[in-house]
């Protein structure tokens, strides 16, 4: 294992790299252009192709056509250029290519601001394109993991012909840690058979294609999708547990937030509460078992965001009603801190004990 | 062992490098880093700051609010940041460009003329490296070597005639709290 | 009588007033301004004939000229 | 008994369901009959774009990319720089080409893709029945310009070649037309100039082919070939607007 | 009161018109192509401006301009053309101007197909752009009911400076109903002192903006705007309710779906199952109390959509576990036939039947 | 004592948070004084784009309205069209003018929407630090062009005024630069007359300020000027592109 | 009393405006109505079809998926609408351009020869209501009145002038079934 | 010999190959195709120059031309 130190964004760039990516599209925006600018360098040395395109507009459709052509292709950009690409990554989840979008997310909503955030779970996780459909979700909370999930990330896309949605956030992306790459060596990528780069001799066409005039038809694709997305579901969720077995509280976060809630998880054990974390590595889709196991014995899950919170409705979900669901969030830009959260732990504890 | 610094100054005086060092020679000695920068509108000839936190466990949150450590390189930085710090805390002043002293009786100040320092080697550029070995010689994060080590990795190959330089740096900024309490040096420097 | 007054707390010490005063007249300070530039000033203000090329040029309106 | 004139190769069999008397059908058997004389049909991907001809993934035979309204270019971008060796055109509308993908096809001309694009210019949204284009006339009534489009509600149309050719980047520009059988011959040349400029990796190149669209212009399609000589041919003139030297 | 027999996508125009709307900016997308051909023709007869932008993103940003000068102003299109409206939606929350925006879902995902669908709910209620904001969504089950809805959706939209989505679907728009229009006499429009039109003489300056770069400023906003919600969410739900007093199972369905859902319900009655349905007319704010209290007595709810699921989420989350919550979807641009929609109510009365 | 040269009225007290020797400053403040010279600041709204000059709304004393990136074209045809009195500018840099923006440009000047645009080209993304614009020069070098502008994979820069002069919508279009003061007074005259263009109703009129970015090219202001003579000029030849008849 | 309708032939045949004018027709008579096109791909000469519900008491779900009354204006739309009308329902068929009989034996079928009748009055563009005629006499949905000045509120001004012509033609439709059951006349027209 | 051959099934009744036919001997059949169309047909076939000006115009490729 060789550790090296590198920025978030960086480390998305060049895990890419390793997991095969030799096609990145992008268009600057902050706090992410660090990944443009780390792949404009590294890409032409490995042979692959980076081109910096006019819009998040243009970049998501060049990633809808290199991936049509079965190449493994990666886009990035932060919070208002993701929502530029909710047609192009409608289009590339109905077409069925796999490939990888980067949301390094900012504080919004409009221009916001370029402090982190994560207020695009709603829009990451429910769909901000049109029509049923689902992007694999990955909310890594460090750098190593990152690196671990963006190499799993070009998995899952191509091993479900899905596109699989990276979501960080600013800090993440600016943060520099120690990461241990891994070798590169991805071995042989996935034979792409369907792949639109010339009939070559072969009988039948390849067409990419997302257009169903007749209903039936339509209903046929969706019906596949489904039948996919279902498959995924009772598959690929992912979790951290952390101290839950005996919790009574459990706090639920991820990404940068998950860590802090760390922190305060363990400061509140130092008072003699027995609080947890729960940690959703796939916000979708969402480790509903695993949540559910890990609140088994509590009384309360509080959630905690940067966001006026939104994941906190896929703990609602996941609960149905069985544990009482609390929120804690900051807004626009602001981190919520460990002494936060442990104050809310606190209070929530007092509130468990006076109904008791 | 979990330290939280926080380092401030304006851009163009190695702020970013000087805590990525920081976190690159933790690395080297096998503990657990994160360097964070702060990014902002006020990039343009703003301040610029970063947090470095240096643990032998793993890291919990990398966000830094309340630093264990203070380095102030200029006046609006010590503005800024001088509230924040944790009480018994730990606070590192360029002197040269601060020419107030420090509300809080609760922390341990120490004062160090950088810039002064820097022009006896007549190389601005080195402000860092002696606010760093400073810093190194009060509160041991790591070692000096490491630091050294980690500068040879970080610079190119055309950069390393600049090492000893850089390593000269390290060690007169060590040499101002070498044998001094940190009370006594604050009444030399102050 | 024409010139230019140069208000050095807005002043970023970008040297374009510098480079265009036809008569070099323009200097850049030592000292520093709260922004932490060197900021421009006048030499021998009596030379100058208030042409206003530098406040044309001063991206910080840092510059006035006035006239007598 | 020998056919000198048949359905090209590069054609499916599928029927097209263009209305009667729609160039788009002519303009599908040039540029197919372009991909059987170049011999490219094995390696070509068409980019079929939102528009009367979305299903022209249905009529060439050739693998396929169907992209959303307007970034054809970007698609073939991705597609063309993902697999260099493929031969990429787009076929796209003057809704598609010049109102909502006015940027890429900007930006894929400067950046100078090595693609082939047929731009279909008949001055109406044909598709979603017969809206205003940006390319429509001046006085042309529309279902969205129903007084006729005018300077002050809708201001002048666009000429996507005129406006293309102040790049450096495209190798061949050139506006053609199908009104009759001297012109298509003229469009067929220009199509295959097209493409052969791609296979000599000569960069961006376009053929925008001034086409009928008599069920929104609402006219027989032998009086639509009249207007179009007597009107379109005044607003488009036809020619080449940029050809790099060198290049034979 | 006077009839006129309408298609749905004219009376939306229509009633904008009379709703003081003089300003539409849009794009032509099938279904609702008509709409945008019918201001043409109507809105240089009142003095109104008509263009056709060239884009849904320029569409939706002329709003925003129209909007910042305090007009009433509209645009509208079909869900891919919604997708491209997402960065401009997010400003338009996020610097809080009055408009609204038509959707006239049809098939996805990708470009799907241009039959009905309801399948953007998620995208409409959650935020299918970036940040923390809501849209009022207003989900309109006949054409009167547009005529109705467009009216007072450019009330809200002006009371609480809020953009205000109608979402509506293929049939909807395309159908012909006889509508009662009104006068179009709307009265004195509200003054709109933060309107950017140039100073005229005042001395601070009127600033439509989202952008706040200090994190703090920025949390301000989204607190004001969480505070607006939280208010909108107190007063402003609407649904209808039938036969639920009563109801062992209720039915919740929206906009045309849930009129299919009345037929259901009308047969099973019929057959002595006591169902009832829950069509809410708000999407967002939800009428949570109003399906709560529909759903009291009940045993089962079944949702009903024209989608893989969406508006269920929000059912689960409203009952919170109390009754069990059973789905029912056509996808693509199916639409559920009141046969199958009683056939799901039958097998549901059996299993309520069977678990008693 | 008369003060013969001041802030203009029309500019707010704040400072500006360009870095030192931007353009951007000048820039600003020749809009500002072609606003008090015509009398119009109460009636003006600044569209503010996204890039350095986001803060825009801080800096010109009037009413303004922050754009999304590349839509200012589209946000100011809004304000324009729902208030014809008002005089409604944007003020846009390359990479938001000609790179995402570049259908909203191009059509909003075919509609010859009544607006004026200040475009300052510095052949760079300033504010997200000094990525490739459109308009950046053939081998420079940029963040995201390390090894230097290259034909082969980012095609060639984007000439603005001479792409809008094809079209029949402007009334006025010139490229201006304000290296020297020479260029400043002549900057200072174009702009006043894409004002007056509005004012008289004539439709769209646009200035191309060729313009520096010292800090992404990593030049001292003074150097950056003679790099925009010598480089930039050549690329950017300065001129009046388009002017309509009739008008003085 | 609630009708479901669904009107299918050819573009250019008139079923559109056949739907609407009876959809009009039922509102004049106080009656709850909704028409629905199909719009769809086949928009490009293909089959055009549309659904009407008239209903005495407000409607529910004005989605036709088994209508009551199907009328057939040409053979595709026979082919594919048939199997959906509802058991006991009525089907209208435009025997000019059909020439199958109907599969189905629960149902009851009237054949009108519209596209020969139109030809007596040597307009075509009356096929619609040559049909609509026919219908009204078999199924009084609505009044022949109210379809006539459904009518006269549909046309504008300029075309009044065609109004008698339309009048004759609904009143030749009428005539094809005046004095005649069900089965009798499909007796004689099939 | 050349000529002209219409496939008339495929025929939309465009009349654009009647219109530009150089020697007038295209026509429209009084019969309707599957389409609902009145298809194009050759009336005297032994005078068609094998020109393909016909083929050249149809949009649907309903004309082919054989030369033997
Ligand atoms: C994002 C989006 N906007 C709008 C549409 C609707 N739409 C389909 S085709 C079309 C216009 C096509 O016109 P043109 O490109 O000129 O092609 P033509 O049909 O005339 O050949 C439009 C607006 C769409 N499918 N997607
Ligand atoms: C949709 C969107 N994409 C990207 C960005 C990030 N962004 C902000 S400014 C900018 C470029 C600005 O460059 P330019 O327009 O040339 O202005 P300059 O800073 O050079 O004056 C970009 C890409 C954004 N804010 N929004
Ligand atoms: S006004 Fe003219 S002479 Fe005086 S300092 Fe400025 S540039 Fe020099
Ligand atoms: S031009 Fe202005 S900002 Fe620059 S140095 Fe001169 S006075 Fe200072
Ligand atoms: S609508 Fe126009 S463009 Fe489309 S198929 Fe018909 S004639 Fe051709
Ligand atoms: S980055 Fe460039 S454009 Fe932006 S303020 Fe600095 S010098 Fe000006
Ligand atoms: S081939 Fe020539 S002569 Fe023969 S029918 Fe066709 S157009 Fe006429
Ligand atoms: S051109 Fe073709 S489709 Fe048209 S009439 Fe002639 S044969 Fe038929
Ligand atoms: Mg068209
Ligand atoms: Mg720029």
């Amino acid at each position: 294992m060789s550790l090296v130190l590198k920025k978030g964004n960086e480390v998305v760039g060049e895990a890419a790299i390793r997991s095969g990516c030799r096609c990145y599209f992008g268009y600057p925006i902050t706090p992410q252009s660090e990944l443009p600018e780390y792949l404009a360098r590294r890409l032409p040395q490995v042979g692959g192709v980076f081109v910096q395109a006019e819009s998040e507009i243009a970049a998501i459709n060049m990633v809808y056509g290199a991936a049509s052509t079965g190449v493994r292709v990666m886009t990035s950009s932060s919070s208002p250029g993701i929502s530029l690409k909710q047609e192009g990554i409608s289009y590339i989840a109905a077409s069925q290519l796999p490939c990888v979008i980067v949301n390094i997310m900012r504080g919004g909503p409009g221009l916001g601001g370029i402090q982190a955030s994560q207020s695009d779970y709603f829009q990451a996780t429910k769909g901000g394109g049109h029509g049923d459909y689902r992007l694999i979700v990955l909310a890594p909370s460090s750098v190593q993991e990152i690196a671990d999930l963006v190499k799993e990330g070009f998995q899952l896309a191509d091993t479900y012909r899905n596109p699989v949605m990276i979501l960080g956030d600013g800090i993440l992306g600016q943060m520099m840690e120690p990461v241990d790459l891994g070798s590169g060596d991805v071995g042989e990528l996935p034979d792409k058979p369907w792949a639109a780069r010339g009939k070559k001799g072969r009988r039948s066409r390849n067409v990419i294609n997302s257009l169903y005039l007749d209903s039936e038809k339509l209903e046929q694709l969706n019906l596949s999708l489904q039948k996919k997305y279902r498959l995924i579901a009772e598959r690929e969720t992912r979790a951290e547990t952390y101290l839950t077995e005996d919790a009574q509280i459990v706090v639920a976060a991820y990404g940068m937030t998950a860590r802090i809630c760390k922190e305060a998880v363990d400061m509140v054990r130092k008072k003699g509460i027995r609080a947890g974390l729960f940690r959703p590595i796939t916000l979708w889709p969402y480790p509903e078992k695993e949540l559910r196991l890990a609140a088994q014995h509590s009384q309360a899950v509080l959630t905690v965001e940067m966001s006026a919170g939104q994941m906190v409705e896929d703990v609602r979900l996941s609960l149905n009603g069985e544990v009482p669901v609390e929120f804690y969030g900051r807004l626009g830009s602001m981190v919520p801190s460990a002494g936060e959260v442990f104050e809310e732990i606190q209070r929530i504890s007092k509130k468990i004990g006076e109904v008791k | 062992m979990l330290i939280k610094i926080l380092m401030a100054g304006f851009g163009g005086q190695g702020i970013m490098s000087m805590g990525q060092l920081l976190a690159y020679s933790g690395m080297l000695e096998k503990k657990a880093v994160a360097w964070i920068p702060s990014y902002g509108p006020e990039m343009r000839g703003g301040t610029a700051n970063c947090s470095v936190t240096i643990s032998t466990s793993p890291i919990n949150s990398p966000v830094v609010t309340e630093p264990d450590i203070l380095v102030a390189m200029n006046r609006p930085s010590l503005d800024k940041f001088e509230d924040a710090l944790k009480s018994g805390g730990k606070l590192f002043i360029n002197s040269s460009l601060i020419n107030r002293s420090v509300k809080r009786q609760d922390i341990e100040t120490y004062y160090v003329p950088a810039n002064e320092l820097a022009g006896l080697l007549s190389e601005s550029k080195v402000l860092n490296m002696i606010m760093m070995g400073a810093l190194l010689q009060v509160a041991p994060l790591v070692s000096p070597m490491s630091v050294m080590e980690s500068l040879r990795m970080m610079l190119p190959e055309s950069k390393h005639h600049l090492l000893s330089l850089n390593s000269r740096a390290l060690q007169m900024g060590a040499a101002v709290f070498k044998n001094q309490t940190a009370k006594e040096n604050s009444i030399v420097a102050g | 009588m024409r010139k230019a007054i140069f208000r050095e707390e807005l002043c970023k010490g970008c040297e374009l007033c510098r480079h265009v005063c036809p008569r070099g007249l323009i200097k850049m300070s030592d000292g520093i301004n709260d922004m932490g530039y060197h900021p421009a000033t006048m030499t021998e203000e009596e030379k100058c004939t208030g042409c206003a090329s530098c406040a044309l040029m001063c991206p910080d309106l840092a510059i006035r000229v006035e006239r007598s | 008994m020998a056919l000198v004139f048949d359905r090209p190769k590069s054609l499916t069999d599928k029927k097209f369901h263009y209305c009667p008397g729609c160039h788009h059908g002519i303009i599908h058997r040039l540029a197919a009959e372009a991909l059987d004389e170049l011999n490219i049909q094995q390696k070509t991907v068409v980019i079929a774009s939102v528009g009367c001809s979305v299903l022209a993934y249905d009529y060439f035979d050739t693998d396929a990319v169907q992209a959303a309204h307007g970034r054809a270019p970007a698609v073939a971008t991705g597609v063309k720089r993902a697999s260099p060796e493929s031969v990429v055109f787009t076929y796209q509308g003057d809704g598609d080409l010049a109102s909502i993908g006015m940027a890429e096809i900007v930006h894929a001309a400067a950046r100078s893709e090595n693609i082939t694009v047929i731009f279909v210019n008949n001055a109406v949204y044909g598709m979603t029945g017969g809206q205003m284009a940006p390319t429509s006339l001046m006085g042309q009534q529309t279902s969205t310009s129903p007084q006729g489009r005018s300077a002050e509600s809708n201001g002048y149309p666009i000429r996507v070649c005129e406006l293309l050719a102040t790049l450096d980047g495209p190798s061949y520009l050139a506006r053609v037309s199908v009104h009759d059988p001297k012109h298509v011959r003229e469009a067929k040349k220009a199509i295959l100039k097209a493409f052969q400029m791609q296979i000599q990796h000569q960069g961006f190149s376009l053929v925008e082919v001034v086409s009928t669209c008599p069920t929104n212009w609402h006219l027989t399609p032998v009086e639509a070939l009249e207007w179009l000589e007597k009107k379109m041919l005044k607003q488009y003139p036809l020619g080449v607007f940029k050809k790099i030297e060198g290049v034979e």
